[in-house]
């Protein structure tokens, strides 16, 4: 298990095959590796954005994905995950998230790997601040927020 | 019988959108009596514009506006989150 | 749309890496890439597995791989595709199938991915013998077939 | 009136444990009269052990059993898919 929040432009994939050759190199019982990456679209709610602010709270942040991962875990025959976050300044077609997960067959790992994305989405305390033309705005959620997230 | 004195501190910390709002990041609070969360947060939103939603977290978790707060808890009020 | 037949090793993140970067470089609008990446284990029904062989029927594949790709942009919102998938002589911990689609949204790659892989699974005419202790032997499919798929 | 002669040759191919079954990846046949793609394997497959599912392929496209033969047509006999 593995989470990182990373504050500048970082390369996913490199840092997979790192992560995979230096911690499951003889994990020789991997059938399936699901990953998810998620990057900033230049366009959003019809507007062109030009950058993107990440805030996140950082402790919470941290113990959320932690959290996230091991319920995963608990959850499906996983062998190991990871996620990685951007945070700070981010323009167009930067990483900003990548979840992976490996497994020994394939439905555990598509089912992990979504699962997370989507726990992540509702639970863990990120904020993202568009800059347009227009200005600078706060993002609204898209989706219901889960029913265990309670509000004033 | 002594009728006990509570005084309990907290710090209060604010993101995103309620940070705008209230114009600070974060500060410490002085209770003189127990409080819920939901109180602190209609204390000190009484004089800003804020009309979303607000989630709560206490010390890293996310709890009710019920939750009775604490010497030294961590509080924080933030809008529903975007991340990923 | 992009379909390979590959008869040797190949390191799937490489060819990911550079399909992004020759076709994909200025689709700005890319905010989700779900993959999926299936790999040989040293282990099945049991037995400790040497090496395995891939068989399949060239024209066949080829054209289910394309009509599988091609389904899937028309059923979801999808920029983009790709599966490549091994032949020939396979050893434990070996790539034998990279499925990628680059999408706006999260739920269109994650189910596009998976209805692939599905259909690839159930479609696509590959076949693995396994070498074993005891000898070679054709593997079983898991799952009942499709039933679309008519027999004899 | 002429009782039409009806002469096609097909390609037919096997694959992974019916090729091992049938002890070849493919041969041509000449049809002396309308056939089905059942029928063709049922003639092919009469001296041969083999008690799994049967796939069946003309020219590429997955076919059931009934599929009337033409001329030039490539038939595979092939067991379920194991890729991916």
């Amino acid at each position: 298990m593995y989470i990182e929040i990373i504050n500048e432009e970082f390369d996913p994939w490199q840092k997979l095959v790192d992560y995979k050759k230096s911690q499951l190199k003889d994990r020789k019982n991997i059938g399936a590796c699901s990953v998810f990456l998620g990057t900033m679209r230049d366009i959003n709610s019809g507007d062109e954005i030009k950058s993107m602010e990440l805030q996140h709270y950082p402790e919470m942040t941290e113990s959320y994905l932690e959290k996230i991962s091991e319920n995963t875990i608990k959850k499906y025959k996983i062998i190991d995950t990871i996620i990685l976050h951007r945070v700070g300044l981010v323009s167009p077609s930067d990483p900003i998230v990548l979840v992976a997960t490996w497994s020994e067959h394939r439905e555990d790992a598509f089912e992990a790997t979504r699962e997370i994305m989507e726990a992540l989405k509702s639970e863990a305390p990120f904020w993202k601040k568009e800059s347009t033309d227009k200005g600078f705005r706060w993002v609204e959620p898209q989706a219901e927020i889960s029913e265990d997230m309670n509000e004033v | 019988m002594y009728h006990s004195l509570i005084i309990m501190v907290i710090v209060v910390k604010y993101f995103a959108s309620i940070s705008d709002a209230v114009g600070k990041t974060s500060e410490k609070i002085v209770l003189q009596h127990e409080m819920t969360v939901g109180e602190v947060w209609t204390d000190v939103s009484k004089n800003i514009k804020y009309a979303g939603k607000v989630m709560t977290a206490v010390n890293h978790e996310y709890v009710d506006e019920n939750y009775l707060l604490r010497d030294e808890d961590e509080v924080a009020f933030f809008p529903p989150v975007t991340g990923g």
